[in-house]
Parts: C-alpha cells; structure tokens; sequence
C-alpha cells in the first residue's frame, strides 16, 4: 500500500487530493499506468505527463524514480511558490 | 536560519527587523517581498502547499544559499491560504558581510521558492478562478546559478 | 522616488513601512541596507560627501533606475558624519510589478551610488585613520548595466 | 575667479577643502598644472591623477574638460558610497 496524493489542478481533477492505492508497480511511471487506469478522472489528470512533477516520500524526483520502500508519491503541477 | 510556514498575515516589517537585531557582523541586508497584485480583476489569491513537503524543501534551499553565498543569517516567511490583493505573500531576508553576496543569496532563494518550493497559485476573479501556469521564465531563472 | 541625505541615524524598517504603504500596484519589494562592519578594529567610520552634488547626482541615478527597470517607486537615504559599528549607512528601497525589475533596479542603485555618488569613508581605529580605497570590483560592477 | 574644492585625502594633503583660484586655464588639466605649481601641497595631491576625479559644476568629467563658463571644480579620489 502507497499512499499517493494530488495538488492543484490534479486534485481537483481527481477529485481527491489523497487516496491509498495497493500496488506491484516499482517505478512512478508504473504507478502512473496503474492510475490511468482506475477512471476517467485519472485519465485526464495523467493525459500530459509534460504538466505533471512528482516527489517520491517529499523529494522532487522523475517518472522513471523507483518505488521500492516508498511511502507517499505527491502529483502537482510545476509549483508557482514566491 | 528560519522559516515559518503560516496562513496568517505578518508584519513583514518588524519580522525584518527581528531579523536584522539578532545578526552580528553583517555589512549587508537585503530582503524582498511579494504582494497580490490585483491585476485583471484579480479578487483573491489561493496558495494551496504540500505540507508535508514544504518545509524541508526550503530548508535545503536555505541551506544551498547559506553555504553558496557565506551568509550570515536568511529568514523565509512564506503564507498560504487566501490572500486579498495588498497582501504579503511572502518575504525572504539574508544577511551578509558585503552587497554581492546579500543580493545573490536573497535572489538565488527567491528563484528556488518559485519553481521548486511546492506552492500553487489560483486566482480568484468575478468570472471564476484559474491555477497560475508556471513561468518558463521562472524556469530559466534556474540556469544562471 | 524621495532621496534623504542626513547625519543623524533612521530606522529603515520604519522608512522601509512607510515607502511601501504609499505604493499601488506593487508585487515585489526590495530593500539594501549597508551597515558599518567592526572588522580589524574599527571604531568608527567617518563619511565625507559633496553636499553640492550629492543630491543631484544621486537624484540621477535613481531616474535612470526608475526609468530602466519600470520601477514604480524608489527610496535612497544615504547618512554622512560619524557612524559606529552596527549603525546603519543606507538604505535602498525598490517597487516593482515582478521581482526581477525590483532586484535589478537595487542593484543598479547600489552600483552606482557605490561607486557614482560623491561620497568617500574614511576608517578610525586605535592606531589612526585611512580612507578606504575603491575597490576594482566595484568599478567592474558597473560593467554588467 | 573659480572655486576649487577637494574631498577626502585631496582635502587633507592640500590643507583645506575650498580655495578661489584666478586662472586662465581653459581646461581642467590647464588648471591642474597651475594648481600643482602653487605649493609642495598641491604638487603631493596631484602627483598621481590616476587617483584623482573631477566634477565641474558639480557634474563628474575628466581632465580634457573645458572650463569655459564654469564657476566650481571639485577634485577628489575615487567615490566610495553606499
């Protein structure tokens, strides 16, 4: 089990900003295949992974990040912070 | 060094002062702030954060700037929540024996809180509201450090 | 844009409050302020200016700043006389839309008021006083505008 | 008649910091070779006008400067404000 969250625009286009997924994926990019999946929320949240940055338990990483002994993978749109 | 993440408005102005009186041996001290603006009708802006996130990823940034610049002392006052225009979003301060220095490392910050500080901007108008869309120039502030 | 040229100390952050709370439109705000550093036994630093042509050259600069970075607003307060170490020098102040114009246009008045406005510092310490030399740095500086 | 004055160490080296000087040097390396045969003081503080800037009517030149018209030059050395 992995918890995984959302913000901004992904959140609101998922509809959930934090939900429990039970998984086998061992990348983010796995995870990311496995959510698509799931609904057509999902889908559209996903559908441009260029608009999409991911941290991996708090740290800023990339889609081919593995996802051994991961607790929290976080979804958002480039920050816009300042 | 200190950050205080809040949804409460600050004075940023005797926050900077506290800043400043608890230094020694600063020649130098440069602070920004950023305010809502309220072009094109803007009513509110919402800063929604990544709690969880937050805090360590401006303290390493702090750290970055500290060790790159030799400053003496930074400050990082960052809010969230709803803002009306006027408001103080947030404010940086650094301290450091010469100009360059104070400068660089007060910028350096500001371009990491921009892009890599998990922080997202919606604004609010009479007609509805929109996510900020990053900047690519924001991005390419980045590249000269 | 308001230029003070005095002897006696301020308090910036209480000039620095009052500079922003006048200013419409602002989303970045900048602050400098130079303050006397007690390295290698300074006591005081005496600071000498051209009464004559301090304000002019100094009200210069700050319209070439103005007009060069889109600056809605500036504030410079430059002190002379005798300082001790801790007091404060000047102080900078800048208004902008964005903050990269709010940067630019502090730096451009730290710049050249380093190294354009008629002002010279003389350093007393224990063993006698010397004026401080301008630095090749601080000429170069200028090279980047 | 035109005031000169001096800041800093030139203030200090040439023993005080205005003086009325009857010249007819028409430009301000005129002025300087006949300032610098006035004393020993002079001569010290414009031995080496690499070190040396000038205002005319207060307004920063260099040492082709005319003086046609002009009624105040400052000497002084490099500024150092801020």
């Amino acid at each position: 089990m992995i918890t995984v969250v959302y913000f901004a625009w992904l959140r609101e286009r998922i509809g959930q900003g934090r939900e429990m997924v039970q998984t086998q994926a061992k990348t983010v990019a796995e995870l990311v295949d496995q959510l698509r999946a799931m609904d057509d929320y999902h889908a559209a949240a996903f559908a441009d992974l260029r608009a999409v940055r991911v941290a991996v338990d708090q740290e800023l990483t990339d889609f081919d990040a593995a996802l051994a002994g991961a607790k929290e993978v976080a979804f958002f749109p480039p920050m816009t912070g300042g | 060094m200190q950050l205080i993440l809040q949804e409460a408005a600050f004075d940023q102005w005797l926050q900077a002062s506290a800043f400043a009186a608890q230094i020694n041996g600063a020649g130098a001290l440069v602070t920004f702030s950023g305010i809502v603006r309220g072009d094109g009708g803007l009513s509110q802006l919402e800063i929604e954060h990544y709690a969880q996130m937050s805090r360590p990823a401006i303290d390493a940034i702090m750290q970055q700037a500290q060790a790159r610049f030799g400053l003496l002392d930074a400050l990082v006052i960052h809010r969230f929540g709803r803002l009306s225009v006027g408001e103080t979003i947030m404010m940086v301060a650094t301290a450091a024996p010469h100009r360059k220095d104070a400068f660089d490392g007060a910028e350096f910050l500001m371009d990491y809180l921009k892009s890599r500080a998990p922080f997202w901007k919606k604004e609010h108008r009479a007609d509805g509201a929109t996510w900020v869309d990053a900047k690519a120039a924001d991005e390419d502030a980045l590249k000269r450090w």
